[in-house]
């Protein structure tokens, strides 16, 4: 959570995700008439994960609309509508979805700007649902993060609180460009699928942006880096105020978005601390963690006092009974260890 | 569960078919009303779907077991069906192994897939019975199933059941053609339950029956009204036998009731007022029950008997998985690769 | 290309509409003409995609003409189509600025795109024209057009063309039914050449008429015989009336001939025997010169000269595109985002 | 190209990765009944970039099907004949046409096993083209290596020459797991799409597999391990060559296949070298080259004497126009300026 955010004592307003996400999106349908929403679920229902909740009775079925189960067919759509001066804000039910019509938002949405020479706008906002950790198994529970970022031509945001929820959706709407919106579950403050209490947090009233591209140092220290997004910012949190207590001052970074990267700040940290832990839901290989080291590696290697490390999620199909997908998710206790490997890691043989 | 005794080909249930649809519907009902409870375990008073000994998603299927029963009466365990998010009325039906998909849906290491797979994703290579939780992705494979027995002359028909819903999906569509172009042992099942989630069919399907869809691909296409089993037995016998015999794939869609919410937790606010009661009021089971009685004489000695024994089966599967221990946690990296 | 004497709304094409389209369809063909020598320039002895000063893949639409100039002689350039990888012939007849999409198709920076696009990747936001080479993705953004239309009162009708083959993606199937539930101003043109690269349509399609796959959507569909210049003027004037008008989509099937291989370099050797000088002797120019001088008196002078403006207008696209820079290297980091 | 390789002299029977490939095919289609081909345009046309050319003729059209064009149903056909006892060989035309058929492939291939606990099998080959360099434009130029890698369950293989693609296809036929094998355009010897000499090697008769996890070292050297992968193995030699006239002598690791990764061999040719290159025609961000600098530093970055470099496609579409595309593409002159960097770089702040 926000240290700015903490600060405000007085006259707090306390909102989910869910919450935080549906007021920024009504907010922007009451002054930009281009703004709509499309998905399933999204109108009657609120969105399984409540983060449309209140929209339909507000701005009525025109500018909310449920869809067919027909993904291709709306994700083509929204890029045809926002191609024609509409912001359609379109919801991707779980992100584990998006092969049945990856094409229309990486292909289209992601290059028509480009194709065109910039002749042609596509500002769209694709929300969709990450992470596991309530036995939802294999098809339900993926992050997927670096599926999204690896790829051109789309901006791809994941909030870790309710303040960033919102001025992220602000910010995603008002964008000429697409962006991926991608909200952890277990955040959403939806009781039934278990709540993180630290991202249900102060929400301004007022409409506010949150400039994409810029981290949040979350926590400041100065002994290691744990940079990490979404859910693993709270695992992060959690981790540095135990290390606290053993007397290792611990910085977090909250990414924010992962497209644009804010490589900076992830550097400058490092260089303080010269200790870096990367944490992620997503898959290991090939993905966010792999990025960020090598960020700081090719940048300059000298900087890091120790072996980085990762804890992500290992390189299975998420597994559906409890034992197994506790076991496999990234926790505080996986973070402390890796701090702990990276004392002991082999120290420089040049020392 | 005498599958067996079925007797293959005809279009009117003989008695014993009769009877052994009525205890699958039975065992099917029972099993969900067990795991309804079993479900809420550890979620109150606070519904959190990560506790309890069943967590997560929970799609049941009352309500539509004749799609189930009046289909699978003519599948041999050769035969492979795919199903969807809602598969226990058909995973029973085709005679999945009900202790190990309990012991999985409770993520037990005695279930089907040793807790990896949960109730979404029920896999019984023994009786070809497969899952998908993503709409309309169990009907490539069930094409390729009926591809595959083709091309090895070998006995089977692929059978996909998808959701009215899934049928606006393009897998189907794809699909479809595909099994059609290439005159494979195909049918999909269409069950109707006038719901995809919180959408109505009527806001999400350009056309009233997807039957009439059968036409694009120039394939029969069949429409059930009101989950009536004989109904789906005859039209389903019908479509099995053609493509047993090299006739190609077959369309069906019957118009079948979700008793319960979409997953466990909904509550169901978009259905209209007394819609529910007017459904609860045809379950299947007391009309198959009633049907029983007075075309076969069943009474109510010999329907409790067999109500205990369905009920007796599903608690067997259900202890069973009770006692079940669960896995080992490092046993999550093991099965990526084969 | 005098769009605006093009008299909307009725079905019998007018003499200055019959004009418009055969100046259309002799653009387009002439512009095909001469990519064809161009594309070859530097690709001989060894014909490597990568040479000469148009590279990369090549689909030429010599014989599809009918297809583009009888919807597009009902547009206006509000109206939004999306083409395919295909796209030439409908660029032409809807309007694009022809300077500038020669000069993409060369690469140059005065191209529409600066070059970054190329021939499969035609967009001219002026008359509202896209394109995607990915078979069957042209149909959502079109839908999403006409969506766009409806909910801002705006006047304009989505059109999206597509292939035979394409309609076999799922993509058709999905575009379609949303379109019909939403009941868009939205018009399917499947433009039949019975040919999927090498795989007939008759191999790929489970029904010989695509125009039946209307039914599945509850929308008319039309299917237009023999390559008919004015039988597509006349069903295209139909269907877009109706989308006009409110009375949602329509899809209509073409069928038409591709005069050339799918793309350059195609040897073509899964065509019968014939095949090919059977459809050249149909011509779709041909008959149009033919039937123009029958009906309205076209003479070979007259003709002459518009053939002469045809030809010179696609030299000065050609000149102009020759005569343009390329773009510096580094631009290719610009426009990713906007 | 394979040292191994180059050293059979007499009796050579250079092939191309096309040719090589539908030999693999058909000599599997020979002693086993149940592999079977199907795709678009792979029967009468012989695929469109050759790797299936004489397979209808020797074994009809009930082994060597042309689909219709619908991944999504061929993709989940193949899943599905692959559970039932076939072994489906099946070509997605380009790679970039993923998105509308992934769902199949990464969550129902990759991963029934898992969720069958290993009773169901999928063993199936997904053969797809990659690449570009011949101005193919934005949605027919891509790798996506990283996109396929990153998710678990699948094998990922990617053959820099013809010895490699024969083997590498015998091997992926006889797995019992899917395997996504993905060739460069550039190397498959079609004249039509430019041909890399150095791709096309001996190759012989007899069927024999490469196995999976191996990577080859291309080329031993002691100043600099330079990794890539397809096409990029053939810069990445080119430059090798002219940085020895400058007396630099370049070690590059060909890695062959990225599931399983062989991260043993690049961390002990690091650890011999010092310095490493990564050289990737896959989008930069989130990709290969990150997992590979990755893979150094956490298992032990003292063994790096400089920052490593990356040379990757940039996070852009891929533009049309042969000046722009070229500008983007990796090259051996960016591989040998890469290597002037790692020298330039900061050196360490304890020397
Ligand atoms: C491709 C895809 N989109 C959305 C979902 C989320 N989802 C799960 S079930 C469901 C409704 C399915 O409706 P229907 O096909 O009618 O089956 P029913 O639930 O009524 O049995 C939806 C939208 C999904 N699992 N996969
Ligand atoms: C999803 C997808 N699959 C395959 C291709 C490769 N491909 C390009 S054009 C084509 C044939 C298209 O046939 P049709 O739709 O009839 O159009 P035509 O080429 O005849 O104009 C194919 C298979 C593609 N571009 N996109
Ligand atoms: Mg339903
Ligand atoms: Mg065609």
């Amino acid at each position: 959570m926000n240290e700015q955010v903490r600060t405000v004592a007085a006259n707090e307003r306390r909102l989910t995700i869910a919450r935080a996400m549906a007021e920024a999106i009504a907010q922007e349908m009451r002054t930009d008439p281009s703004v709509f929403v499309m998905g399933e679920d999204i109108a009657k229902l609120g969105g399984v994960f409540g983060n449309t909740r209140g929209l339909l009775e507000e701005f009525g079925n025109e500018r909310v609309r449920d869809t067919p189960i027909s993904e291709t067919a709306f994700m083509g759509a929204a890029v045809g509508a926002a191609s024609d001066g509409m912001r359609p804000v379109v919801e991707l039910m779980f992100v584990d979805f998006f092969g049945v019509c990856f094409d229309a938002i990486y292909n289209s949405a992601a290059k028509n700007a480009y194709f065109s020479g910039g002749n042609v706008k596509v500002p769209m906002v694709l929300m969709t649902s990450t992470g596991g950790g309530y036995c939802d198994a294999g098809q339900h529970s993926q992050c997927l993060y670096a599926t999204f970022a690896h790829l051109p031509g789309m901006k791809v945001v994941t909030p870790s609180n309710a303040y960033d929820a919102k001025g992220l959706m602000t910010s995603a709407i008002r964008d000429n460009n697409p962006v991926i919106y991608m909200f952890h579950k277990g955040l959403q403050g939806m009781g039934w699928l278990g709540t993180e209490a630290g991202a249900t947090v102060h929400v301004p009233e007022e409409a506010y942006e949150i400039p994409f591209g810029k981290a949040a140092i979350v926590r400041e220290g100065s002994d290691v880096t744990i940079v990490s997004v979404g859910m693993g910012v709270h695992h992060s949190l959690k981790a540095a105020a135990k290390l606290a207590e053993e007397g290792v001052s611990a910085e977090v970074v909250d990414l924010r978005t992962l497209v644009p990267l804010d490589r900076d700040t992830v550097f400058n940290s490092v260089a303080k601390t010269g200790r870096l832990i990367v944490v992620d839901e997503d898959y290991k290989s090939y993905g966010v963690t792999g990025e960020i080291i090598a960020t700081i590696a090719e940048r300059d290697v000298s900087i890091l006092k120790a072996s980085p490390q990762r804890v992500a999620y290992p390189d299975i199909p998420i597994p559906f009974t409890r034992p197994m997908e506790q076991f496999a998710l990234p926790n505080p206790d996986k973070i402390i260890s890796a701090y702990h490997n990276l004392k002991r890691a082999r120290t420089w043989r040049w020392l | 569960m005498e599958k067996n005794s079925i007797q293959e080909g005809t279009l009117t249930p003989t008695k014993e078919q009769k009877f052994w649809m009525y205890r699958n519907m039975l065992v099917s009902r029972f099993l969900e009303e067990s795991i309804e409870q079993i479900y809420l375990e550890g979620k109150k008073p606070v519904f959190n779907m990560a506790a309890g000994p069943i967590p997560g998603e929970m799609h049941l299927s009352n309500g539509q077991e004749p799609c189930a029963v009046g289909v699978c009466a003519h599948l041999q365990p050769f035969d492979v069906v795919t199903a969807t998010h809602r598969p226990h009325h058909i995973a029973v039906a085709k005679g999945v192994n009900l202790n190990r998909m309990v012991a999985e849906i409770f993520g037990k290491a005695t279930g089907l897939s040793g807790g990896r797979g949960g109730h979404m994703h029920i896999f019984d290579a023994d009786v070809n019975f497969a899952c998908s939780g993503i709409v309309g992705q169990g009907m490539g494979p069930a094409v390729g199933a009926a591809l595959s027995r083709k091309m090895q002359g070998k006995e089977g028909v692929g059978v996909a059941f998808i959701g009215e819903g899934a049928v606006n999906q393009g897998a189907f569509h794809e699909a479809m053609n595909l099994a059609a172009v290439w005159k494979l042992p195909f049918i999909t099942i269409i069950e109707d339950n006038q719901w995809g989630i919180s959408v109505a069919k009527s806001e999400s399907t350009a056309v009233p029956d997807n039957s009439v869809r059968a036409q694009s691909y120039g394939i029969p296409g069949y429409q059930v009204r009101d989950n009536d089993t004989y109904e789906i037995f005859k039209v389903a016998g019908e479509a099995i036998e053609r493509a047993r015999k090299g006739g190609g794939p077959s369309l069906i869609e019957i118009e079948t009731y979700r008793l319960a919410g979409h997953f466990m937790g909904d509550a169901e606010g978009y259905r209209p007022p007394g819609e529910l009661d007017g459904l609860k009021a045809k379950d299947p089971i007391k009309v198959m029950r009633a049907r029983l009685g007075s075309e076969e004489g069943l009474s109510d000695e010999q329907n409790d008997q067999i109500v205990a024994q369905a009920r007796a089966t599903v608690e067997a599967a259900v202890n069973f998985a009770r006692e079940s221990a669960y896995p080992s946690p490092e046993e999550a990296l093991e099965k990526v690769f084969v």
